[in-house]
């Protein structure tokens, strides 16, 4: 894989550019991971600062992270309710557009109005779950991202941002928790 | 694949090495029989490919001139065609009983088995959806049947259920196909770091930049959860208004309110035997002995199990009620089941669908592949007569015994059906060379939670509740 | 918008009767409408598989055994259904129910599912299985007024919509209403024993509301409750 | 050509090239031609209706032609006609067919591989003219030329016997299958005895009571079927108030014995029986009218009830219900069908028959029996009459004496419609010169040396005198309703342009420049006729009405009564049947019948004819072998299992219908089917059961006895579905309920 | 997140198809449009604006449109009539002479063609007091034929559905024009 080495940091959390270093230690468990994770809290180094990085998934409370806000929920609910509303269009209002009677049946007929509005309720819920959640991951991406190769082979990456000033002492907490790999993440392009 | 699964210190000890396994070991045990595609393989998929060209130039012939090639008359106006696409639809069942019912209940033994069974869902559909095409009269008129603004103001009639099944079918097909591939981006992602070239492509395409840092995994899980709420509803009402296409005729034997629960039934019935199958099948063909275990085999044949027994209970209250009230018609139809022309495919039926509910009741049979394909394979074979019983049997007569009538098969019919068969199989075997047949990262995931526990003698798995 | 019910006093509702005790079983009925509506000839193969094409047949029924044995004829056509089950199946309103209580089958419209051909009770749905073939010079026979159907799609009768257009035309260009009996369709024109009558049932005087209102009259498979707009009249008695 | 009929607006999209061919046809370029000279009456896209006579059978039905384009559309009855008053049956209807066969002769050929090899050699009229004056005007003697009618049209026939009449040659021979099944030469004959008179009888349906049926399937193909079909409705459910009672007496029960109150099956043969029967016990027990039969009861001294009964196979009880029902009813009628004239006892029978209604005072009564008109002009007196089956034992004698040298053939088809064991095919080939005029490649057709094609009916001119006649004196018009369609030539005009080549005695016979001509001489005393429902003042006028409307006839209704002659004061003699064949090898009796929709298989070259299902069985498009059910039985064939049908004179193969309304000891095939030449629908399609029939007569009539073979039956083993109409699962039940 | 590379490539992918797909059928549309409004070439350049302006009205040369489905094309005599004088030495009008002296139609190109499946007829649109313009378009302006709009069925409707409450229900019933 070809890596691409640029200053430009995409995980970055307002720090000017040239100001900060971004750095990054692979740990073998999430046990570690946490306690590194709680030692750089306590030097200081801001939440928003660290992204961990893992093949399986670890829930936010195992690594003492804040859980964030999703929007997905909300996407979810517009979308229901467009398919709704699309549905009923169909199923109520075009029959009104050009009037053709069926066996006796009036022009809109509950049951069939019913399961039309259903279906496209579901479908959109479905659809804007996923486009929602593509969203919220701004999937797809395909540009150079800070990485490692070995995520998925079992190991958690822990980067995080600092200011040159702290990259030794910083540095020293992950060693100390024996993460291995410490240094200037790999940008690759996914 | 004769091999009987191992005694349950043997398994114990599996379970412990899988345990004990490596993330990269794990990796690499999926990633393996992906990669190597022997003569054997391209053989394979060289016969199958044969026998969709053949069943495609079929499908022109039929086109070319008019649906008088296939064996339909006056008043058997649908046959093998609908008949398949039942089947089908059933097929498709299980994925979603599996990886969306399942994954409600935390039922963990699922993790291994969820995409296979998402996969057969997708593809199942595909073949179904095929049909409403190939039986139409006018295809290229099908069009017509989709919603959109034209300059003849004619809309769809919505009352049909042909529209509630179009609607119904694409909304499980695209639920299903997003819920497999939402599920699969970070074994993508995974498997992209891990191979080069073209599959490197592939991969990094298809894993959307997935890195694995918590928020994705935390949107990841969010999502999936919305979707196996959202998709359980879907694949209720797509068998139920496959149903309704018959029960909403006067057709003796048709118009019948059980109809919708009954094809459930047998749907999952259907579905989840099909999926033990074809695991029995992917299991040896592509060494995943140590992913698919016994006790995966044995849950899979419990459900079968029940599932048969439901579809046993409403078959008979269909049936009891089609007795006792007597009516000539049905009457008339009963016997043509119980001693007439339909008698063979009847008892057919009956047995296939029976026997196995007993077969499966032995955990020896259920953790035995050969014994639990056989009896799998059976279930299929009863639950397409069955659909043959309803849709060919019951119109071949009517309320009008003038206008009675019979039904022949053609070539092109068959060419037709056993395209689809083949088209499915074909992109199920390719699917398990591109794509990884065991969500690894649930496997993980399951591992993770699990710590192996010793009490007494036996290590016992347990697992951590935690969300 | 066409609103169906706002005009319904004004307009007809076609209706048929057939006298069971006229019919002879001779089949002019059935080649008139395959000479006025072009319904193709299916051949021996095909009709002898139950493909044959008729809109009308005639139904033989034999009661008792040799030597009291006896054979009645029923002509059976579409029975143009006041609440036909082959309607609402049709994804694409291709059969659908017209102001004047006709069964209408449009053909243009038509996809072939076929699903109203089982959706009808009566099976009088007919299907084209093949493209419809008239030999050179048989094609001269088409009638120009009725479309000639394509493969792949469902016809069957429609009481000669095409007669009956004809005679409202004429009458409405004479600021008329059409009179009683002076629409036939083929068969109706044509039966000898006058075993079919045509007309109006909102019209309480014409002679078809007349039988209808006869002792004898009787519609088939009545307990569906279809709504036939075909009377059949009992053989066997007298009306009077 | 004439002003329209019925004042209606067609509606039509697309000029003539245009017409529909199907679904989204909108892509095709199209060419639209106005006319050079556009003609007066002709309205691009607007129906023209012409009035004509249908000639699909004997009857001679009034139809009208609806034209559009100059192409004729649809065939409806004509409403006006005193015959059937706008009705038709399936036959006429299906008449379009006729104009528009693809396999139509489309120019006159000459065989030139000789007899048979199929190779036509297209010729041009003149050519065939010259060829044919040139063999005729050879003739050592003009008694060498033969003239073989079939149904013919009566200005040709009377224009045939001139031409035969001016060159000397004996009068055309008629035969037609149709009218022997019909039993039209006995018919002739009965009613020169009954009555003294050259007209058939009509029986009034529509205003009886009772009507006892002998073998007449009068609502199928027996004589006028329209006419009486009618009549028949009124009999049922007519303005007249109570429901008339109908009784088939057959051995097999035809579509109108289905249709009937009571079918009675009689032993073959002994229908007079029965008549007998009832007539003694009438006397007997002196029913009915008072005093009505006591002059009558010498015509039943030789009867004996019990011995009827024994012989017909029909109880005493039932004999004497009948003899009260009929007797006692102010209007019955008794009538002596086809199925009577096919045996060796025919006319006998019919007589016997016959007798029923004078002795039950019928006669010239309402609701009894009534003659037909006579020809109202002496110029149209000579109509067409079928020669009894010896007439035509002659021909075929003379011809294989070599007695003929030219035979001349219209619309007749002898070596399908003759007994095989009759042997015309071999007596042809001694005829050194055959010249057919039939518009198709029949089995006949294809033994001449030159085939001038006529027109098809519905493009050549003609009158017709319906016979049996309607309540009034009718002369029905045909003229063409189109444009004839290829190079044939109306064989009037054929014979016209011989006879004025011929010169001498033949055109001074036949003094008229062309058919028009002969016809408007031939209807010259119409003119001035003061009957006339459409008074012309002159000959113009005349002709346009009666073109207009579809020919003459008089304004009111006017019954003929007839004269009973003294053949009523001789007992009548009681003449048992006999048939061809032993009883002990061949069981069975065979009950040939014509087939509904192809009629003598005239039909067979009609799709829609062949695609209309029988009215009994509802098979189309085949041949089959009725048995009773038990008989299936013995014999231990179902439905569809090929049976071998052998008589002493052939044999046949073809599937079997189970039939429950059929005598053990009967077998019933239908005629129509079994061409071996006559166009693509017809040909090599079921089994012709006239190979079995003996070519035996009535010794009284001289008319064959075609229902007077014995047959065995053998089964193959081998089967053949059917084309049904009906689901044999559906047995034949109405309902389950 | 809002890394922008991110959003650019999600931004892209879906308007992308989507403007394909615009393009697609809005391209459809104008072609079947011009598919439609094309006019065939005629055996004679016949120009219907020098007719009209000499005064010559449309039924006079259509004359069956007041009683007939089809309006009907003037005769070869029906040209003849006039042109056997007037501009003879005309090379279009020579054309008409000699289709005249050979007996010959002339094989004009239908321009307006409606399927088979629907059936159109003048005589009651003309009794209902529309005059040919109304559908024909200005033809007075015209040389050879071109047509002015699209005969679809929504054509037809637009006008259709605009009758009277009482007459639309039958005017835009189905069976008014299909059979």
């Amino acid at each position: 894989m070809r890596m691409r080495p640029t200053s430009r940091s995409d995980e970055a959390s307002g720090t000017p550019e040239g100001s900060s270093v971004s750095l990054m230690g692979l740990f073998d468990e999430g046990t570690r991971t946490a306690e590194a994770i709680d030692a750089l809290l306590a030097a200081g180094i801001a939440p928003e600062q660290m992204v961990v990085m893992s093949g399986v998934p670890y829930p936010e409370q195992a690594l003492g992270r804040r859980r964030e806000w999703l929007a997905l929920p909300y996407i979810v609910l517009a979308g229901a309710a467009s398919g709704f509303l699309f549905g009923l269009f169909l199923s109520v209002v075009t029959p009104h557009l050009y009037r053709l009677d069926v066996g006796g049946h009036p022009a809109v007929g509950f049951p069939p109005a019913a399961i039309i509005v259903f279906v496209f309720t579901m479908m959109a819920t479905i659809v804007s779950t996923f486009l929602g959640v593509l969203w919220e991951m701004n999937f797809p991406r395909f540009g150079p991202a800070p990485y490692h190769k070995l995520v998925t082979d079992g190991n958690l990456a822990l980067m995080l941002e600092c200011s040159p000033s702290r990259e030794g002492e910083v540095r020293q907490i992950l060693q100390a928790h024996n993460a291995h790999h410490i240094g200037e993440p790999e940008r690759m392009t996914l | 694949m004769s091999e009987t699964l191992p005694t349950a210190e043997a398994q114990y000890d599996e379970r412990v090495l899988l345990a004990k396994r490596k993330d990269s070991e794990i990796n690499q045990a999926v990633l393996q029989p992906m990669m190597q595609t022997g003569r054997g393989f391209w053989g394979l998929v060289a016969a199958l490919s044969a026998i969709v060209a053949w069943g495609v130039f079929a499908w022109g012939y039929l086109i070319y001139w008019g649906i008088g090639v296939t064996g339909k008359n006056r008043p058997v106006y649908w046959t093998l065609f609908i008949t398949t696409f039942v089947f089908w639809i059933g097929i498709s069942h299980a994925g979603t009983m599996i990886s969306a019912v399942l994954r409600l209940l935390k039922a963990d033994w699922r993790r291994p088995i969820t995409r296979g069974a998402e996969a057969m869902t997708a593809f199942a559909l595909m073949m179904a959806g095929l049909y409403p095409l190939i039986h139409l009269g006018r295809v290229w008129k099908f069009y017509w049947m989709i919603p959109y603004p034209n300059n003849r103001f004619m809309w769809p009639n919505f009352q049909s259920p042909l529209m509630w099944d179009l609607v119904a079918i694409s909304t499980y097909l695209i639920g299903s196909t997003l819920y497999l591939y939402l599920a699969l981006i970070p074994d993508m992602a995974m498997a992209r770091d891990h191979t080069d070239g073209l599959r490197y492509r592939l991969y990094r395409m298809l894993a959307l930049g997935w890195r694995g840092t918590e928020a994705e995994w935390h949107k990841l899980h969010r999502a999936l959860g919305i979707f196996s709420v959202a998709i359980i509803p879907i694949f209720l009402s797509v068998h139920s208004i496959v149903s309704w296409d018959f029960a909403v005729t006067v057709q003796p034997r048709w118009h019948s309110t059980i109809f919708a629960p009954y094809f459930v039934v047998g749907a999952i019935y259907s579905g989840l035997a099909a999926l033990a199958t074809i695991l029995v099948i992917v299991r040896r063909g592509m060494r995943l002995q140590e992913f698919l275990r016994s006790e995966h085999f044995d849950s899979l044949g419990k459900i079968v199990m029940v599932a048969g027994m439901f579809w046993t209970y409403f078959w008979f209250a269909g049936f009891l009620v089609e007795w006792y009230g007597n009516e000539p018609v049905i009457r008339e139809l009963i016997r043509q089941e119980v001693s007439g022309r339909l008698a063979p495919l009847f008892y057919l039926q009956m047995t296939a669908n029976l026997v196995p509910i007993v077969l499966l009741a032995f955990r020896r049979i259920r953790t035995t592949p050969a014994a639990l394909l056989g009896a799998t394979l059976l279930v299929n074979v009863g639950m397409y007569t069955e659909r043959l019983l309803i849709v060919i049997g019951s119109l071949q007569r009517n309320d009008i015994p003038f206008n009675w009538g019979t039904y022949r098969t053609t070539w092109v019919e068959v060419s037709i059906v056993a395209m689809t068969f083949a088209g499915f199989v074909l992109l199920y075997t390719l699917f398990s060379r591109v794509v990884p047949y065991v969500p690894v990262w649930e496997i993980k995931e399951g591992r993770l939670r699990y710590t192996m526990r010793r009490i007494g003698r036996l290590l016992v798995p347990t697992a951590a509740e935690i969300e | 918008m066409p609103d169906v019910k706002a005009s319904a006093e004004r307009t007809p509702r076609w209706a048929m009767a057939v006298d069971l005790d006229r019919c002879t079983g001779c089949q002019a009925c059935l080649v008139a409408c395959h000479a006025e509506n072009n319904v193709p000839v299916a051949g021996e193969k095909l009709a002898g598989y139950g493909r044959w094409m008729h809109w009308i047949i005639i139904d033989r029924y034999w009661e008792g055994e040799f030597p009291n044995v006896r054979a009645r004829f029923m002509p059976v056509m579409c029975q143009q259904c006041g609440e036909a089950p082959c309607e609402p199946v049709c994804p694409v309103f291709a059969t659908y129910h017209n102001p004047e209580g006709l069964n209408a089958q449009v053909y243009n419209r038509c996809i072939g599912t076929r699903f109203c051909g089982n959706a009808c009770p009566y099976k009088v749905r007919t299907f084209n299985w093949f493209r419809p073939e008239f030999p050179e010079p048989l094609t001269e026979q088409l009638n120009p007024d009725v479309t000639v159907r394509s493969r792949g799609i469902m016809e069957k009768c429609t009481f000669c919509l095409q007669r009956i257009r004809a005679v409202e035309m004429e009458a409405r260009a004479a600021g008329r209403r059409p009179a009683d009996g002076e629409i036939q369709p083929a068969c109706v024109q044509t039966c000898p024993p006058e075993a079919l009558v045509f007309g109006d049932l909102n019209d309480p005087e014409s002679r078809v509301s007349q039988l209808a209102r006869s002792h004898r009259s009787f519609r088939l498979l009545d307990e569906l409750g279809a709504e036939p707009a075909v009377i059949y009249l009992k053989g066997g008695e007298t009306n009077v | 050509m004439t002003p329209r009929l019925t004042r209606r607006d067609f509606i039509k999209v697309g000029a003539g090239t245009a017409v529909a061919t199907g679904l989204g046809s909108a892509a095709r370029k199209i060419l639209l031609e106005p006319f050079v000279r556009p003609p007066e009456d002709v309205l691009p896209g607007q129906a023209t209706w012409y009035a004509s006579t249908c000639r699909q059978c004997a009857a001679g039905c009034g139809i009208i032609v609806r034209v559009i384009n100059g192409r004729a559309k649809k065939i409806e009855g004509n409403p006006l006609h005193p015959l059937n008053r706008g009705k038709l049956c399936a036959r006429g209807q299906a008449g379009l067919q006729v104009l528009y066969n693809p396999d139509r002769l489309r120019n006159a050929v000459r065989q030139t591989g000789g007899r048979g090899s199929r190779t036509f050699e297209p010729l041009y009229w003149d050519a065939a003219l010259d060829l044919l004056t040139e063999k005729i005007g050879a003739l050592s003697d003009p008694g060498r030329l033969a003239f073989l009618g079939g149904l013919m049209p009566d200005h040709l026939y009377r224009l045939a016997s001139l031409f035969c009449d001016g060159l000397g040659a004996p009068p055309p021979v008629i035969f037609d299958l149709h009218s022997a099944l019909e039993g039209r030469a006995t018919a002739d004959r009965l009613s020169k005895a009954f009555f003294g008179s050259d007209e058939l009888p009509v029986y009034d349906l529509a205003h009886t009571e009772v009507v006892l049926s002998f073998g007449a399937n009068f609502l199928e193909t027996w004589m006028s079927p329209v006419a009486q079909s009618r009549n028949y409705g009124r009999l049922r459910q007519g303005p007249f108030g109570g429901r008339g009672l109908l009784v088939q007496i057959e051995p097999r029960l035809s579509a109108t014995a289905a249709s009937a109150d009571e079918w009675i099956p009689v032993r073959p043969g002994t229908e007079a029986h029965v008549a007998l029967a009832l007539g003694r016990i009438i006397v007997e027990e002196r029913l009915g009218h008072v005093g009505s039969h006591r002059s009558y009861a010498v015509l039943y001294q030789d009867v004996e009830v019990g011995d009827m009964a024994q012989a017909s196979d029909v109880s005493v009880e039932t004999l004497r219900r009948l003899a009260r029902v009929f007797a006692d009813a102010d209007h019955a009628v008794a009538i002596p069908g086809g199925y009577l004239a096919g045996h060796r006892n025919g006319l006998a029978g019919m007589l016997a028959v016959q007798a029923l209604n004078v002795l039950a005072a019928q006669v010239g009564r309402e609701g009894g029996v009534f003659l037909s008109h006579p020809a109202p002009a002496s110029a149209l007196a000579q109509t067409a009459r079928v020669d009894t089956f010896d007439r035509v034992g002659d021909l075929i004698a003379r011809m294989r004496a070599g007695e003929v040298d030219v035979l001349m053939v219209h619309g007749a088809n002898p070596i399908f419609e003759l007994p095989a064991a009759a042997g015309f095919a071999e007596a042809v080939s001694h005829v050194p010169f055959v010249v057919s005029f039939n518009s198709f490649v029949d089995e006949t057709a294809i033994q001449a040396d030159l085939l001038l094609p006529d027109h098809s009916y519905l493009e050549s001119w003609g009158y017709q005198v319906p016979a049996p006649g309607a309540d009034r004196p009718v002369v029905s018009a045909q003229q063409p309703v189109v444009r004839p369609l290829y190079d044939t030539r109306a064989t009037a005009d054929v014979l016209l342009a011989l006879a004025s080549r011929l010169g001498g005695p033949a055109a001074a016979a036949l003094p008229w420049v062309d058919e028009v001509a002969f016809l408007e001489s031939s209807l010259g005393e119409l003119v001035s006729s003061s009957l006339s429902a459409f008074p012309a003042d002159t000959a113009g006028d005349f002709w346009a009405v009666w073109r207009r409307s579809g020919g003459w006839w008089s304004e009111k209704e006017i019954p003929r009564e007839p004269e009973v002659t003294s053949v009523v004061e001789t007992p009548l003699r009681v003449v048992e049947p006999t048939s061809e064949g032993d009883s002990g090898s061949y069981p069975f009796l065979l009950y040939p019948y014509p087939s509904v929709s192809l009629s003598d298989g005239r039909g067979a070259n009609l799709p829609w004819l062949q695609e209309t299902p029988d009215p009994m069985t509802t098979v189309s498009w085949g041949t089959w072998v009725e048995l009773h059910p038990e008989t299936a039985r013995s014999l231990g064939v179902v439905d569809d299992d090929v049976v071998r049908v052998v008589s002493p004179f052939g044999s046949l193969e073809a599937p079997v219908v189970v039939y429950p309304g059929i005598r053990p000891d009967v077998v019933a095939i239908p005629i129509g089917q079994g061409h071996v030449d006559y166009g693509r629908f017809a040909e090599r399609r079921g089994g012709n059961p006239l190979a079995l029939v003996a070519p035996v007569t009535d010794p009284d009539s001289g008319a064959w006895a075609w229902a007077a073979t014995r047959v065995r039956l053998e089964a193959t083993g081998r089967r053949k579905a059917l084309a049904r109409l009906e689901s044999l699962e559906g047995a034949g039940r109405e309902s389950l309920r | 997140m809002k890394a922008s590379n991110g959003r650019r490539g999600f931004a892209l992918l879906w308007p992308g198809l989507s403007l394909v797909l615009v393009v697609l059928v809005v391209g459809a549309a104008l072609l079947s449009r011009r598919v439609a409004l094309a006019a065939p070439a005629q055996p004679i350049a016949f120009p219907h604006r020098l007719h009209a302006n000499a005064g010559v009205p449309c039924l006079f040369c259509h004359p069956n449109a007041m009683r007939s489905p089809i309006a009907g094309l003037p005769s070869v005599q029906r040209c003849m009539g006039c042109h056997a004088y007037v501009e003879r030495g005309n090379p279009e009008v020579k054309k008409i002479a000699q289709y005249w002296e050979e007996e010959k139609p002339i094989p004009w190109a239908r321009v307006i063609l409606e399927p088979d499946f629907v059936y159109f007829s003048h005589q009651p649109h003309l009794s209902a007091g529309l005059n040919c313009e109304t559908c024909h378009g200005d033809v007075a302006s015209m040389g050879t034929y071109q047509p002015v709009a699209r005969m679809d069925m929504g054509w037809c409707l637009d006008c259709h559905l605009e009758q009277p409450q009482e007459d639309a229900a039958r005017l835009t019933d189905c069976l008014t024009c299909h059979r």
